[in-house]
């Protein structure tokens, strides 16, 4: 692959890595952790194709490890972060109506002025509520 | 030139590689989260598929296979069986594997070094080095977490060893990355010198720092990924590797700024101990103590008891106990909640989970903010294993290394019992004054086995 | 392999991208914008560079130069002198030049077929027919919102033309793609087809929803770029163009969000047009007209005057006299405030940017939310063009295109006084209930001239 | 370049422009469809290329008409989103403490439960203010 594009690969990747997570509560931060460990556990593609053109006694046994080691990152991944997101599922849900009110009024703050008009006219199915005025 | 079973495996580390970014997207907010994990997986059964068909696997299929076999059953069971309370140690130790196993990859392709350009090797140089560090600390981290390996200090001078090792290692790495034959002998020093790298930047953390300090191994994992698969011309790896490379770097920033600690504070200087041998000990006033029968009359005949769990809870696993004794008290007709303050524990979420394990149901859990403003109708506080959360020295001691923090203020209650091994201190190392507070009583002892002995008191009240 | 020329072009290219992203990402918060297109603009002078330098420039050097100064020397004039309230159809004519670059690159890149594989002649057609659909709509919306070309209805069956055209389109694409030779003629009947589509897409749109409009074209050629960077193997074009396209996408459906009003509607009907002859002009009530003598005095002597510009300022251009009349105003000691809806007008901030444009200070300026609560304080509010942001039936007609959406709430003010043309609608076309309420006065007339003889009134008064 | 490799630029790229305009508040629209509508002149270091390597007078005509295009898509677009972000200065500045505090106010929301603590830390100086409960 050419140098630059794969510059311009991990500069975009990282980015993007970097925005998602921006914002996240730190009650997630345990499960996210274990979350994208999970997916770096993508190594094993890599793993699998290093032992099946490796060659010789030393390549295969130090890929037989690589193979394994990456299959175990995946597994034990995955099963931690399941388990855990479940241990969070319930709060989460009972979190929900909240996390709810505060997105919308996230998206309110958000929008600032304008933003606000619209939100309300999804939101308001009051008559006499006419006035958008939440936030002062 | 596009050979047809080659596109279909390029277009599915396409899709394995969106489908990680979307699955991260999913994780990061607590309502979709699970489901997350769930589209990140299907990625990577994806890749995995994939990996299975590519044009460069010609050989070893069967090894691949039993390699697969063998490493998946043993976590699969160890991560089932695992305790919840030992997810830190779980994820380093998870964590480890993979950077280890893109070192691996590293090792076998510097072994066919003729095959690859300049660039690569020097990626794949770095990858190696990033991924051996990863390795040997986290499996360090998860040896100390597991109690297999005595925290202790460092007693050489660190800052040398570091120079020392790292000069080696890139003089090691210059050579690999500029020859394009193998140096099987090279390459075992190089890897030998990266694996100590990461074990002496780890042997003197502290074990309440190690969560921040597994998440930085968890960023190089991902960028050692990252770099194995730009050598091996994986796109997919490339992306999701930077992607975790990312996200673990601001994940260490955040977790760090959430215990109010500077990452290189952590990673240059032990910590807590220069406070544990600090002469405040000699300052210590009276405290009350309390045996377990007074404290369980006290409870049972409250009408609002808060218990307050911290790190001394997990660490005595005491929270199937708490369990019980929360029924015991409300068959009494006595309405028991929890706080959870935002930091207690040793990882974000700690004390949410170790309840939830032992089926706390979570309409008793309050938040800090929510409980702070209710204070003056509880009965009694029972302080289980907690220290910094309710130190009184956050809000009055400007120079105290917790000024500022929100805490649990518990002095607001009508009455406080502490559960408590000996009149040590917590996380930050500092005295609690609420333990000389005129409302509070000490009960000594280990966690699990002082709410084992004010539950036999209660049972002994009928 | 790398010759060192090309590797500073690339790594050009490189931090071009990378500054992009970084502009457009302060861009997007209110504090740092300004800073924001600075960075973007030093990204796009790196790229200016390298292209000088790029080793595929190999002749025509001064045609280059020629060209760059004639376009730039036109459109910087143009662009410093345009008035402010021109801005839509401004950002529309510099989109659509965007768009017809990227397409002469194509036809450019496709009349050198021999040289591009299949992928390449791919997104080349691709990228031509998304930039001349971008170049020749825009082209005409900025036409239209400078009033060159009258606003109508398409008077044929749209659904037909844009079917057969398109089908025209495609298989033309079709034969310019897997054809490696190149066909001047197919090349310059399949642009030609392109640009039609452009226009029929965009003839029956109306003025006001031409904003959201030129952001999808924005998108469009956006993508386009984008497709062409690949033709010729830049990535930062990529890059640059992709990022434009998702943003403006993203853009486009917040700014038909803010209006109320779905995209599909957008390009598939004209609107406004049903509603301007609907029969409920007949239940059209009785108005009470106001002189402009009447009307200064009733400001000249009031307290606090708050004014309401809309659309209507705006199109009569009378940003200026609205600020001499403030200034009157406040000499003879009223205190003169504005406030600003968040759709008033025809685009996002337009308002702000006419009175900013005018003088207005900003202290001035009072938002939706801020001044409804103090609604009971004015004495008189100045209606200045504005309507649908001033429509009682919002609150009250549930079936009302305009339910739901906050209004100002002059209504509670002491007395209104509106100016307006004729008894004609808003943006949305419907009724205005407070043209007929008790505090209401209406004075009849364009605004600016209006606001001219309120101005002379007021003079005459001393 | 390799199709693939340009598929992924193509998604990350994607990704990126969506996700750091996902919360611009609405009063930016203008100018920021202005100075994305700027940012495509990029097309100008393209059609600076096509025209380079123009053979004949077709291809040259239809080359100098692009680069002169682009120019004026670079030249007008930067000094019209220049011009409106200028008016928008003073706005911004005037705003700049409310926002401070919703920004304030948003991280704290963010960080639901734990991060809050941070924020405190970080924000009082107030010795009394032990609290720490500023969102019920
Ligand atoms: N949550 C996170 O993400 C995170 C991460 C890193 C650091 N931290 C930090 O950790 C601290 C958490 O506060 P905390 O109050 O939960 O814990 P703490 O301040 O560390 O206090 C722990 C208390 O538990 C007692 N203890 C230890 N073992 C015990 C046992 N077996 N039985 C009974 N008691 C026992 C200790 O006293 P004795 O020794 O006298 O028994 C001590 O008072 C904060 O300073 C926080 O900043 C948190
Ligand atoms: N801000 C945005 O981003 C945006 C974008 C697209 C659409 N919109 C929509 O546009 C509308 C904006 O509301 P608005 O109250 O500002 O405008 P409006 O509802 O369109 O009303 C404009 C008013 O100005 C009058 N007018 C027109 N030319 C005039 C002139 N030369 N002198 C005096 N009066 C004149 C018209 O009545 P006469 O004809 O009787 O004079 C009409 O009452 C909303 O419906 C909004 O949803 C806004």
């Amino acid at each position: 692959m050419d140098a630059f594009v794969a510059l311009y690969l991990f500069m975009l990747a990282g980015i993007a890595g970097y925005v998602l997570i921006a914002n996240v509560p730190s009650i997630l931060h345990t499960p996210l952790l274990s979350g994208s460990n999970f997916i770096h556990g993508v190594v094993l593609a890599g793993a699998m194709v290093a032992l099946g053109h490796a060659e010789g006694a030393l390549q295969i046994t130090i890929g037989f490890i690589g193979v394994m080691a990456a299959t175990a990152n995946v597994v034990g991944g995955y099963v931690v972060t399941d388990r855990m997101l479940a241990m969070f599922e319930s709060t989460a849900k009972r979190n929900k109506r909240r996390v709810e009110e505060q997105a919308k009024l996230l998206a309110e703050r958000n929008g600032e002025l304008d933003r606000q008009a619209s939100a309300d006219v999804a939101g308001s199915t009051d008559n006499t509520d006419h006035d958008g005025d939440k936030l002062s | 030139m596009i050979n047809s079973s080659s596109f279909f495996i390029d277009l599915s580390y396409f899709f394995a590689a969106a489908l990680f970014i979307y699955g991260l997207r999913r994780m990061s907010s607590p309502i979709s989260a699970r489901s997350g994990i769930w589209v990140a997986a299907a990625g990577m059964l994806l890749a995995i598929a994939a990996s299975f068909a590519h044009p460069n696997v010609t050989s070893n299929h069967w090894l691949i296979l039993i390699a697969m076999l063998i490493g998946g059953a043993l976590s699969f069971i160890h991560a089932k069986r695992v305790e919840l309370s030992e997810m830190p140690q779980m994820i380093a130790l998870y964590n480890g594997l993979g950077g280890g196993a893109a070192a691996t990859i590293a090792a076998v392709e510097l072994l066919r070094a003729a095959e690859h350009g300049p660039s690569e090797r020097i990626l794949g140089v770095a990858g190696a080095l990033i991924g051996c560090i990863a390795f040997s600390g986290s499996l360090l981290a998860f040896a100390k977490l597991s109690g297999w390996v005595k925290f202790g200090r460092w007693l050489g001078n660190r800052q040398t060893a570091y120079v020392a090792i790292m000069a080696s290692v890139l003089l090691l790495g210059f050579l690999l990355s500029f020859s394009n034959t193998a140096h099987p002998v090279l390459l075992l020093l190089f890897f030998l010198l990266c694996l100590l790298f990461g074990i002496v930047m780890t042997l003197p953390i502290a074990a309440a720092d190690m969560p921040v300090l597994i998440s930085l191994y968890n960023a190089g994992a991902g960028l050692a990924v990252g770099f194995e698969g730009y050598v091996l011309g994986n796109p997919a790896m490339m992306v999701a590797g930077t992607l975790v490379c990312a996200a673990g770097v601001l994940l260490t920033r955040l977790m760090a700024q959430a215990v109010n600690r500077r990452l290189s504070e952590i990673l240059y200087s032990g910590f807590g101990i220069p406070h544990e041998i600090s002469e405040a000990t000699m300052q210590y006033g009276h405290v009350n103590e309390v045996d377990a029968f007074d404290a369980a009359v006290t409870m049972a005949y409250a009408e609002e008891v808060l218990i307050v769990p911290g790190y001394g809870m997990a660490v005595a696993q005491a929270q199937h106990k708490v369990q019980e004794l929360t029924q015991l008290l409300e068959e009494r007709g006595v309405n028991v909640q929890f706080a959870i303050h935002p930091v207690a524990g040793r990882m974000p979420g700690h004390m949410n989970v170790l309840l939830a394990e032992a089926g706390v149901s979570y309409e008793k859990i309050r938040d800090l903010s929510d409980i702070n403003g209710e204070m003056s109708k509880i009965d009694v506080s029972l302080i289980i294993g907690a220290n910094d959360i309710v130190n009184l020295a956050a809000r009055s001691d400007q120079k105290s290394p917790l000024h500022g923090m929100p805490i649990l203020n518990v002095d607001e209650s009508k009455s406080v019992i502490v559960l408590k091994r000996v009149d040590g201190k917590g996380y930050a190392g500092i005295d609690n004054p609420l333990l000389q507070h005129e409302k509070t009583r000490v009960h000594f002892g280990d966690a699990k086995q002082s709410v084992q002995e004010i539950i036999s008191a209660i049972k002994s009240l009928d």
